[in-house]
């Protein structure tokens, strides 16, 4: 058709996208002017290292926050995977795959528990999954006997700190990540169903989708991708700990909608999400740098995040 | 101003990773970090951790990355602590650990060892009780240093007690109105039955008291926890609490901003691992507590 | 008559014993339907007889409490809407089915995404291509890659078309496709059907507009209350008959003529802009039906929402009752006596979560309260009231409004909105999707209204209903107003050649 | 009609909210079987006393989430409201009404600043109160200090722990907010436009509602209703914490949901919420009742959370 109707679909989309990552550019120049130390490349690495847990766990819940649910499990779930994979670890066992697929496959399990209750048992999302941080949380204590699970390998423990070609790999995992994401959600099939769901539950089945399939598969996504953060937040500290992860399924979801995604489902992207986690990671590295008193820190983020989003919808009209 | 001169005229900077600003011990720690470094002109980052080892790792790295003189660590974790205490070494910036221990060695330690504290309360229990009688137990949060810690002091008094029975075994989390609930909630199930709590902390010391207070069975049972808080030591001088456990705040945070100061100088440190022990608080001497 | 024709193993699907009950409905009992290739079948009935639910029986949405479905002389058993797909199955539902955020292309090919040789990938290029090409049999003029939010109710039920057909289905159930169609698009529409006939495609087609069925329909099957009532060939049956086989009574004309005399001027709009539409002059006066027609998009409901507050304009001024006046929001136009029943009824028109009798009672909610509380016993009664007045099929105001038929819930936001009174009522395509004998109702209540003295503002796509109710006729074209007609002199070549310009 | 179609009011709304309460019982039996301890006049009112200020604060979120919304900021804005009445509470200084109103007030402060900020400025509601809970946990650290708040007078603490008509205060003045909320909701026009808003904000605003009022409206009742439950709370406790009411919002939230309101809005009602927190609030002092192990615990609470509202949407089929 014409010219000027293909330039519809920008605003919606687009611009808000645009508008969110002004946000996050505004609140990197004024760190740079603030803080010598933030805009160098040591600290740059540093921030990216430092998301990149938050990250995985935020792309995974991107799935199912698009297929119109929420899962907060996702901190007691890092917990789980992380002292699962911790007790395989130990040096000179078993060989570093074998933590890892447990790790993720733990993840994927409660992922799948989560999918099931939700589309076969038709709970609301909230209550299975808020159901799933204490089960999963106790399950943690249960597998560690409460204790953190301690002396792992070398080679595990590069997961969370060593490099490859001198990337630290938590960051190489980050980014992979997100190609695999991006590309899942807007090439395939499977990703456009899940937009299709999330968007409208009943369209899609009259479509012929199975939607149940859709979700589980979303879930599950999330459920492994929890997996996969929690061993590198083991590897990264050096321990299986039955009490990490409190209250991160908030930051990782807070990312998300930061990003642009709407709860509501039907509607966000990989790359929102990303920048989600940059604006909540540059302003937890940046309020430490400008040496923020720690209470005054929880306030000025606060405000940020949500000037963030007031600024993107502003632009967004 | 000894922080200032003798360097060139550039002041000192020390970056804190704090546990917990939430934690009034831990407060307590912080200001008097805070206050002796402003009387000797050296200037103190604080970071509040929030009981979160990963977040703790990262702010070590941040602090590496301000070229910090020296650095103090709160630890969260003994071993998921233990990377920050690495990274920094790495660095080449002294790194000192306050209160209590990771597993990697720092260049140096002020504090004390938790399991003391939890050995201390119980054996103070074991005392009132005449080494007999049922004891309920409320954990702090699961699985953190402290709780695990705390929990193996304890067991290590109860192990020389056997006629001591521990009914009943709970996490309150830390948090007063949660154990106040739980000590309701034990109080219908056991009743009369309970002769000692033995709290992980005093905040949830406080709440099973008040527990037990409003049940009128306050004079029937012991209740002994740790930190000593302004609110405990009052309770102890009013004779509600039976006792609990001082940690000195005071020695803790001076002491390692003092080591902080001296390693980052490169001067000389006779002891690099400063414990300073835990004391029992109770009425009977209880005055000296109180400022 | 008879029941139904001859047994015919030629047939092509055949739905025999069909029934359903909802908690507490029985939405069918014990119904036939036997569809041939190559024809059209149309299914009509009351709002509220069971028409959708039938086609969602057949099309896998529900599965029935009894009864089998025979297709190509196979029992089938259809688990979900994926099954009858596959089977050949398409359906263009009643209630538009978007995705809102996801591209018209998008829209048309979920479920059937072209892929590129590399599974599960799509290909978009192909897909595009393929729905700018379906878009164009179907002479429309949208951009394959707009967002389906940004279209208006015609363009979706276009897309929903195109859709139905890009399955290659061999057998298409239209659950009243045209209910937002205008003439034109009808046309488009019947031209289609024609084809697919030619191509041996059978076709279910649910309609409540008697010249459609007369037109297009080749056997004619009739509900009522759940219940088969007959099945005849088209030709057999005149127009008379088959209203008095679907109300189950006679009905007189529907078109009344009025002998009312319009009064003063109730509302006038001077240059009135908005983001779609541009300098719209007209005044309407008491006692008065103002018509206005146009093609889809020509942006006649921007300009009714905009003077209701919906929208902001851009310029202009709306005076109402001689006095010029600033409408910020529906609270304001509701408070200078505006009332107005909107195009899409579940976007603005209902809770759908809520009862019928909360939804009636909304907009005027102060006439059932004593200060702050609900006058329980006075709203009950007000709510029942409305619900007679409007012959509202409910068993109790306590239903919720979501399981209403289309038809039904159209009824409750018409008892919603004319319980405010309002002296200038607009309605934006208020029959859609409502039964002859409910049509003739509100016709007659548009008449009683007319003649206490209040103005109308009427927007349609059916013309007959156009110039069967209006005084005046307004056409539009591309947001701009490219005709005034009084009822006298217009026709509907004359309207149509204003509204295509 | 026929009386058959009378029947069909049930389903949706009268049987789904039977059906939890079925489930409720359910456990009060399991629970009188299992342990002599649990089915005892002391008991019961040891258990409404606990629950009353989850109670309180989940008839706050009520209001908010059939409004449509969600708030998050619940468990840190119970400790700013507390600490804050505490501050005036210490004996001699200010008559007891200072407190209270403070209390209240700041409550209502805050409840108005999420309402504002999503009326007004348009930001998701997750977004807004996910960053409100980090800004009141901050004021709550600076206003005190990041120290308790101790030393309250005895008519301040009666609140927590003393008794009227020997009724404990808190169950009363939880009774008190059930029975005005349930008349708000149901008799009152407001009541009757938050249901609207939340069904169908587009609906309502057609139908003239001033839809940013109501909204702001649901957000200063629960604001207001989480100051007077910090009260309570810092009563009961007898200091005001500035970390206390960490994740208390979820488990408000569950209550709300276990109770058959929808997260989506429009849909809900007091009564399935008080449902909802006493079967919260009966699982806590059964677990404890019971002994259970506290990893077990918090699996057992979990699995119970999800079967009972399991079992609702079966029986609702
Ligand atoms: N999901 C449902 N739950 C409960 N009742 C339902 C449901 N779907 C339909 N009904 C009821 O079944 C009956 C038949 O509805 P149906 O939608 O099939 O009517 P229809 O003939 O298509 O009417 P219309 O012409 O108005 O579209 C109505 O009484 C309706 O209220
Ligand atoms: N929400 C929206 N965003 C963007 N464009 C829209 C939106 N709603 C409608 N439009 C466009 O505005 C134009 C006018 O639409 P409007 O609905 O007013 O037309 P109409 O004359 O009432 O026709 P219809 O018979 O389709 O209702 C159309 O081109 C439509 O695509
Ligand atoms: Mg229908
Ligand atoms: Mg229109």
């Amino acid at each position: 058709m014409n010219m000027n109707l293909s330039k519809i679909k920008l605003p919606s989309g687009y611009l808000s996208k645009y508008g969110i990552f002004i946000a996050f550019l505004g609140i990197c120049v004024l760190l740079s002017l603030t803080t010598p130390y933030f805009f160098t490349p040591q600290n740059i690495l540093i921030i990216l290292r430092q998301v990149s847990i938050n990250g995985i766990l935020a792309i995974g819940v991107t799935f199912v926050i698009i297929a119109g649910g929420i899962d907060l499990s996702l901190g007691s779930v890092l917990a789980l995977t992380g002292v699962v994979a911790a007790s395989f670890a130990h040096p000179g066992t078993y060989p570093l795959i074998v933590p890892v697929l447990l790790g993720i496959g733990v993840g994927i399990l409660v992922g799948a528990v989560n999918g099931l209750t939700i589309t076969v048992g038709r709970v609301a999302p909230f209550i299975v999954t808020l159901g799933m941080m204490t089960i999963a949380r106790g399950l943690a204590l249960v597998w560690s006997n409460g204790r953190p699970v301690t002396n792992l390998s070398p080679a595990f423990n590069d997961i969370g700190g060593g490099d490859l070609l001198h990337i630290p790999v938590p960051i190489l995992l980050f980014v992979l990540v997100i190609i695999i994401s991006a590309v899942i959600l807007k090439y395939t099939r499977t990703g456009r169903y899940i937009y299709a769901v999330g968007g409208n539950e009943n369209a899609a089945r009259a479509s012929g989708i199975r939607i149940n399939r859709v979700k589980l598969f979303a879930y599950i996504i999330c459920g492994g991708l929890a997996g996969l953060a929690g061993i590198v937040l083991a590897a990264r500290i050096t321990t299986g700990q039955p009490n990490a992860g409190i209250a991160y399924e908030l930051d990782a979801i807070a990312a998300v909608v930061i990003g642009g995604t709407s709860l509501m489902g039907g509607r966000g992207s990989i790359a929102g999400t990303v920048i989600g986690v940059l604006i909540i990671g540059v302003i937890n590295n940046g309020l430490d740098l400008l040496n923020v008193t720690s209470y005054y820190q929880q306030i000025i983020k606060g405000v940020i995040i949500i000037s963030a989003v007031l600024l993107d919808r502003k632009n967004a009209q | 101003n000894p922080g200032a001169n003798q360097d060139g005229g550039k002041s000192i900077v020390v970056g804190a990773s704090m546990l917990s600003l939430q934690s009034e011990f831990v407060v307590n720690v912080k200001d008097a970090m805070e206050n002796y470094a402003g009387e000797n002109g050296v200037k103190l980052i604080v970071n509040d951790a929030q009981r979160t080892a990963d977040k703790q790792v990262q702010q070590i790295e941040t602090f590496i990355s301000q070229k910090v003189d020296a650095i103090i660590l709160n630890p969260c974790e003994v071993e998921a602590s233990s990377p920050a205490v690495e990274k920094a070494k790495a660095a080449g910036i002294p790194v000192i650990n306050v209160n209590s221990e990771t597993s990697a060695t720092p260049d140096g330690f002020v504090g004390s060892d938790d399991e003391e504290s939890g050995t201390i309360a119980m054996e103070q229990i074991a005392k009132l009780l005449g080494g007999k009688g049922n004891i309920v137990i409320i954990d702090g949060y699961m699985g953190q240093a402290a709780q695990i810690k705390r929990a193996i002091g304890a067991k290590r008094i109860l192990e020389k007690y056997p006629d001591i029975n521990v009914l009943a075994e709970q996490t309150a989390e830390w948090d007063r109105a949660k154990a106040m609930s739980l000590m309701e909630n034990w109080i219908q199930s056991y009743g009369d039955k309970i002769n000692a709590v033995f709290a992980h902390n005093d905040e949830m010391g406080m709440g099973a008291l008040q527990a037990l207070e409003q049940a009128k069975l306050k004079d029937k049972v012991v209740v002994v926890s740790i930190d000593a808080i302004a609110d405990a030591l009052q309770a102890v001088k009013d004779g509600r609490l039976d006792a609990t456990v001082y940690q000195d705040a005071k020695g803790q945070g001076e002491g390692a901003v003092d080591m902080a100061v001296k390693l980052a100088r490169k001067e000389p440190v006779e002891n690099k691992s400063v414990f300073i022990p835990f004391q029992l608080v109770t009425k009977e001497n209880i005055a000296s507590f109180l400022k | 008559m008879q029941p139904f024709a001859t047994m015919n193993s030629g047939y092509l699907l055949r739905a025999e014993n069909i029934s359903k009950s909802f908690p507490g409905v029985k939405a069918l009992d014990n119904v036939q339907l036997h569809v041939e290739k190559g024809k059209v079948h149309a299914v009509m009935g009351e709002n509220g007889a069971g028409k959708s639910t039938l086609m969602k029986i057949l099309i896998g949405m529900y599965t029935p409490d009894a009864g089998r479905i025979i297709y190509k002389g196979k029992p089938v058993f259809f688990n979900a809407v994926h099954d009858a797909l596959k089977t050949g199955f398409a359906m263009i539902h009643q209630e538009l089915m978007p995705f809102p955020e996801l591209s018209v292309a998008e829209n048309i090919y979920m479920g059937n995404e072209p892929l590129k040789s590399f599974p599960g990938w799509i290909n978009r290029k192909k897909q595009n291509r393929d729905a700018q090409l379906l878009m164009e049999k179907l002479g429309l003029k949208i951009a394959v890659t707009r967002r389906m939010k940004t279209l208006s109710v015609a363009e979706m039920q276009m897309v929903e078309m195109a859709k139905a057909l890009s399955n290659k289905a061999e057998i298409i159930i239209m659950d009243e496709p045209t209910s937002a169609l205008s003439d034109r698009e009808t046309a488009v529409l019947f031209n289609l059907i024609r084809e697919l006939k030619a191509q041996g495609i059978a076709i279910i087609y649910i309609s409540h507009k008697m010249d459609e069925i007369l037109q297009i329909a080749d056997t004619i099957t009739v509900m009522r209350d759940g219940k088969h009532i007959a099945t005849c060939p088209a030709g057999t049956i005149s127009n008379e008959q088959l209203i008095s086989l679907i109300v189950g009574r006679a009905l007189d004309t529907i078109f009344k003529k009025r002998a009312v005399v319009p009064g003063e001027t109730a509302l006038s709009v001077k240059g009135l802009t908005g983001k779609k539409f541009k300098d719209i002059d007209f005044s309407l006066r008491r006692g008065e039906v103002l018509g206005i027609a146009g093609l889809m998009g020509a942006g006649r409901s921007e300009v009714v929402n905009t003077i209701f507050g919906l929208e902001k304009p851009t310029a202009g001024t709306i005076m109402v009752k001689g006095k010029a006046v600033v409408i910020r929001s529906p609270r304001d136009a509701i408070q200078l006596g505006i009332g107005l029943i909107t195009e899409d009824r579940k976007k603005e028109g209902l809770v759908l979560s809520g009862t019928v009798k909360q939804n009636i009672t909304l907009a005027a909610l102060k006439t059932c309260c004593s200060g702050p509380f609900i006058d329980v016993q006075k709203e009950r009664s007000i709510a029942k009231r409305q619900i007679q007045q409007f012959a509202i099929k409910v068993s109790s105001g306590n239903q919720v409004v979501n399981y209403l038929s289309g038809g039904n819930q159209q009824k409750v936001v018409l008892a919603k909105v004319l319980l405010n009174d309002p002296d200038i009522l607009i309605l934006d395509e208020p029959t859609r999707g409502i039964d002859i004998g409910a049509k003739a109702e509100i016709y007659k209540l548009m008449n009683e209204q007319v003649s206490k003295g209040k103005a109308i503002i009427l927007i349609s796509s059916e013309l007959p209903e156009i110039l069967g109710m209006s005084d005046r006729i307004m056409v539009m074209h591309e947001g701009r107003i490219t005709a005034e007609l009084t009822g006298a002199e217009a026709t509907q070549e004359k309207i149509m050649q204003y509204a295509m310009q």
